[in-house]
């Protein structure tokens, strides 16, 4: 069966030489509001770095990986994803928001939501097969999520949740990853596997977008820092 | 026994009321589920009084109510998402308002005609009206309504549980939004016949409520549904022949019914 | 046969020969009646089915459809001379009593003078009850046949050979059993007639529940001017405000002395009337079906009777 | 153009209906504010539905049925605040499931009389019904509706702006709640009478939610929905009374007119 | 007019002797989840000092705080606060909190919704004065937020929001004040001058206890800081 995609592919041509990221300029805000979050952004970043973004509450953190990930307009300028515009290559690239607009209540099982992490591969129409279940029970083995596999998503702790959550983005297979706060309520004993777990996909030569207020990646994890203040970008210590 | 159970369907015109009944059931339970859940009730309720002026227009001018029923449906559904984007009242006023405005039409055009014999049936049901053309589109309105969720079921899912992420994979929550408002509308415009307009409600989010009490699963949800409307319909009608009830009333208590069981069972088991 | 009225007759008629159900059975509103699935299970076994026509059962033919009989059907109206809803059928009676010269001197003088107020008060009355609205595509004609019993002869006439054709073999019977009714229906016709003339001229209006006294008033000399729905159909809605205040009106304007309600109609509106008008408690009139065996009026002949003495004591 | 406006009202019954409908307009209007404030638009459509079988059964022991309506509003207004804090089910199917079976017992013990034509005033209103005791008891609900809002109106609104800061200093938001739910039930039962059980939705929906448009206050708010909600009940009266339309709807059309006014102003203002 | 208070005065003697904030064995949790989110709390914080709640997100902060504000039942143990049980004194007590339930399309205005926080003092039936007016134009004179008194709370941006429940959470005059991140979105600006009113709070001798990842608040701010891990509190450096 044909996949009828949920989105164009990367327009044909892979461009594996373009940088993983590229900001022109770039002004985001939100609708409603005039003033901008953050203007005046540039920023390149090669394939199979990872970067640290830091910055107080509502610096703009979250709304700087929402424009990476096609939520949310830009005002200004232009951003490049893997050398295609935004929007084009959303199975390159995964996104693990911090606010989540999920609905926990919904009827799903955790081996179900997980493999909503594969439908971009899926497509209209296609339903998941062995392969895709496949997939999706490693996936949940690395992160001890295998024991819950049966539970109603409702029926985890927070940890689990966001365990969960890194599960589906991992399981999108992209090659560029926009973690927002991973750490966020996952607890000390999970903290070293998650770490383990980023550490594996940095060694691939995934790259890596995480915006975070802990330093426990530990000292030689990130790349370079950046640093979000009044609205602008800049870097912090050398990389 | 046996006979008294079987007795009202010996006639055609009760099989066709039942099996019409049984199907605009189905419909109702199945997009009922995502109703219920993703707390859009309001909206199914409202639904199911804006069809009045559709059906009165249509009967007015000699129609068959299904394309006016089906009509307002659709200009409900797309009066409350547009007004309700603009933002200036919440969803919710938004859909008290259009609901009050459309059904208070509907009653105003009513009074226009002298009789309002035909009008009962219209917002109460009436198990005489269903002809064999109506059993066929409603047969048909099914068969797209069971289609269109097989097919968009694992989007559907996606855009309830978790819409942003299905923005993010570009799997158009918004747009499934809208598929199942249209649903939603196809559904209803089939239970009006049977349950009447006003009862239309009861079959879109009481089978799903009790269904979803239990339920681990979408898939589950729909089949339990299902097989609540199913009941119901078929206990509504035999208790309608047997003690001379309306049939609409019936049935909707008959489902009540089943959801005060699940209910009950549930806050028993704790 | 479609009301306990019409069942009553076929029942007269047919005696032991026949197994009557009437579907708006005793106490129920022939006109806003629903048939229950189970009568039209039943409507399938029927041989004949008798009805008034002319919109008095407007379920019927649905019921008819949905049951798929093939029962012969006998509408009662059928060559009858009708009115037109709310037609003003005392523009064709200018006066009340056409043979006042021929009467005995004792009631003469009355006569003469009631002709004349009769005469003066038709050009008062309005033209139809409900002008302009209220004409539903269902009604040619005013159903309401039955409350003349010179109506009802032809009415039962037609029943008897309906009987005959069915079942040629107990065709005596039937003809037997009808002529012995008939006498009774007449004797009725003329104590009504004697009984209903103790009503002075002035106060001879009939204002019911719905418009449904036209043949009588047609039959004894009643004006029908209008009534508290304004339709010949327990069907319409309710009257609007401005219809309802334009009956006040009337009541007023003519010293309307009493307004009657139809049993088988709940008397909220007509309740609303006297209170607005500063009348007596509406009086109930048995109009459109038979009551239950233990009631005010289990057949044709005693409904007749009822009404009849209901009206003397409402307007004498 | 005076006489055509001042016409109607010449007829004692006229203005008794127009007294009692704009005192429950005012009432619903007033309510209104919170209730579509705090979103609870549905449940102020429910109640109006689920009114009817307390007055259908007020109607058949012939009692008044004022208190037929109050009983069953209250009993719904418990009711869903009982099944919704058990969380079994989320609160707006458990609206949709109390509000469908109460208003098919509604439906059930009407086809158990022999027609329904009795409960059309009921279900639609009526202007023809309003007796002075109506009035009266109108009257009364109104200045209990109007001293109970001025008394504790600092509390609703603290209780709705920020229910975690009301509990902290001891103002009992759930209790406000429940408060605000009886004061609803008073004021839907007394627009019941003149636009009908379906319809009273409109007026405590309508006119609140166009006010709130505009509205900086909670008090401006109630003062334009009373306004509102006045000129809506006059203005629906002349119409009805001059082209012979349904009353009820005529009011909830003006009213519903206001707010597509409202909206529109504001759209265009942006 | 007399006072018919919300709650119930604090038992007629005002036990000024009696410590800040008790705890005794707490263990804190919420309904419907099994296990605690903190156990085995104890403390004793006197009068006039002020400490501060460290910890990572989901610690259990804002738990805490709730449950000196009465929102949560306890599930073990005993805290009293200013000698009385929790909920007797709440007009002692002033809350900040973190997650805010407020329905900020409410219409109301600033000003009154500043007025709110003098409630506590009003009770039923009482409507605020003119003594109150003042009170209210003067706490929002101190948070420069007097220009925007007129406006309705959601013209306001995320900051002036934060201000403006600050400025609620003063007018209450308690002598306890429990603060749940009161820089969250609060920009460098305004910080310095919530930093001045904190200062001004301890220097009146009221008691702060603040739930915060900032140190902004400068070095000699807090007498103690207090961290919570796994469900526990600990003393962290010297005071
Ligand atoms: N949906 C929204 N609508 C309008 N404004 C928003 C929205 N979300 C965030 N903002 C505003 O945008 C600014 C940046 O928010 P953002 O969520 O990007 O901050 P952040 O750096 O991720 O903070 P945190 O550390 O709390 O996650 C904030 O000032 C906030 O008020
Ligand atoms: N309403 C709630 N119902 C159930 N559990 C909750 C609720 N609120 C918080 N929790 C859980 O309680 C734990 C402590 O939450 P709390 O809000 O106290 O953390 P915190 O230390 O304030 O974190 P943050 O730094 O994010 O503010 C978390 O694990 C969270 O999952
Ligand atoms: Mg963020
Ligand atoms: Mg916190
Ligand atoms: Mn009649």
């Amino acid at each position: 069966m044909k996949t009828l995609r949920y989105h164009a592919t990367c327009g044909g041509h892979h461009a594996h030489e373009s940088p993983a990221l590229v900001f022109q300029n770039v002004a985001l805000g939100y609708p409603g509001a005039d003033s901008s979050v953050l203007s005046g952004l540039n920023l390149t970043l090669d394939r199979g770095r990872s970067i640290a973004l830091l910055g107080d509450n509502g610096s703009g953190k979250s709304t700087l990986l929402k424009s990476i990930a096609g939520l949310l307009r830009l005002r200004q300028g232009k951003i490049s994803v893997l050398g295609h515009a935004v929007g084009q290559c959303h199975h390159q690239v995964a996104y693990l928001p911090q606010h989540r607009d999920i609905d926990w209540d919904f009827p799903i099982s955790v081996q179900r939501f997980v493999l909503t992490g594969l439908y971009i591969h899926l497509g209209w129409f296609r339903r998941p097969g062995r392969v895709q279940r496949k997939a999706a029970a490693e996936i949940l083995d690395r992160l001890t999520l295998t024991s819950l596999a049966e539970r109603r998503i409702n029926e985890l702790s927070g940890g689990q949740q966001q365990r969960l959550l890194l599960a589906r983005t991992l399981l999108h297979g992209a090659d560029l990853l926009l973690l927002d706060e991973p750490f966020n309520a996952v607890d000390a004993e999970n903290r070293a596997l998650v770490r383990g777990v980023l550490r594996g996909l940095k060694a691939e030569g995934k790259t890596l977008v995480t915006a975070t207020h802990e330093l426990d990646f530990g000292e030689d994890f990130f790349d370079a820092r950046f640093r979000l203040t009044d609205g602008s970008l800049t870097e912090e210590g050398a990389p | 026994m046996i006979d008294w159970l079987l007795d009202p369907f010996a006639a055609p015109f009760m099989q066709r009321a039942l099996l019409a009944a049984a199907l605009a059931g189905v419909n109702c339970a199945v997009i009922g589920v995502y109703i219920v859940q993703r707390r859009m009730s309001f909206f199914g309720g409202a639904l199911s009084h804006t069809v009045l002026p559709g059906m009165v227009f249509a009967f007015l001018r000699g129609l068959d109510i299904f394309w006016g029923a089906l009509g307002a449906a659709l200009a409900t559904a797309f009066g409350v998402s547009w007004l309700a984007r603009r933002r200036e009242v919440g969803e919710d006023a938004a859909i008290g308002v259009v609901l009050s405005g459309m059904f208070a039409l509907g009653v105003l055009m009513m009074s226009q005609v002298n009789s309002f014999r035909d009008f009962n049936a219209l917002l109460f049901g009436s198990v005489l009206g269903v002809a064999p053309a109506d059993l066929i589109l409603t047969a048909i309105v099914t068969v797209i309504v069971l289609i269109a969720v097989g097919l968009i079921n694992k989007e559907l899912e996606l855009a309830s549980v978790d819409p942003e992420y299905a923005r993010v994979i570009g799997a158009r929550p918004d747009r499934m939004r809208t598929v199942l408002l249209v649903l939603t509308a196809l559904s209803v415009v089939t239970a009006v016949r049977v349950v009447g307009a006003l009862m239309a409600t009861a079959l879109l989010i009481t089978p799903a409520a009790a269904a979803l009490i239990w339920a681990r699963s979408v898939g589950i949800a729909m089949l339990l549904a299902s097989g609540i409307a199913a009941f119901s319909v078929i206990a509504g009608l035999i208790i309608s022949y047997q003690f001379d009830f309306s049939s609409g009333a019936s049935i909707v208590l008959a489902s009540t019914a089943c959801f005060a069981g699940s209910w009950l069972a549930r806050a028993w088991r704790g | 046969a479609s009301n306990g009225i019409a069942a009553d007759w076929v029942r007269q008629v047919g005696g032991n020969q026949v197994q009557v159900a009437s579907f708006a059975d005793s106490g129920a509103d022939p006109h806003h009646f629903e048939p229950s699935p189970r009568q039209i299970n039943e409507l399938a076994k029927a041989d004949l089915i008798v009805a008034f026509g002319e919109g008095l059962e407007p379920w019927l033919n649905e019921a008819i459809v949905a049951s798929g009989t093939s029962a012969r059907k006998l509408i009662l109206t059928d060559g009858l001379d009708l009115l037109e809803p709310g037609e003003a059928f005392w523009v064709d009676r200018p006066l009340l009593y056409p043979d006042a010269a021929n009467k005995p001197p004792c009631c003469k003088e009355d006569a003469l003078v009631a002709n004349e107020i009769w005469t003066s008060m038709i050009p008062q009355m309005p033209k139809s009850a409900n002008d302009g609205h209220g004409h539903d595509h269902d009604h040619g004609y005013d159903p309401h046949v039955w409350l003349d019993p010179q109506m009802a002869v032809l009415m039962i006439l037609s029943i008897n050979n309906a009987l005959n054709e069915l079942d040629p073999i107990h065709a005596a019977y039937f003809d037997k059993r009808r002529e012995k009714y008939l006498d009774e229906i007449i004797t009725l016709d003329e104590w009504a007639e004697a009984r209903l003339g103790e009503i002075p001229t002035r106060r001879r209006l009939l204002i019911n529940y719905h418009d449904n006294l036209r043949y009588f008033g047609r039959r004894y000399g009643f004006f029908t001017p209008t009534s508290i729905l304004g339709s010949v159909s327990t069907e319409s809605p309710d009257p609007s405000a401005r219809d309802f205040n334009r009956l006040l009106k009337l009541i007023s304007r003519f010293g309307v002395p009493a307004v009657f309600v139809d049993s088988t109609a709940n008397p909220r509106l007509a309740e609303q009337v006297v209170r607005e008008a500063g009348l007596p408690t509406p009086f109930v009139l048995y109009t459109g079906n038979v009551t239950a065996a233990d009631g005010r009026a289990p057949d044709y002949l005693s409904l007749m009777r009822g009404n009849v003495e209901t009206i003397v004591t409402a307007l004498r």
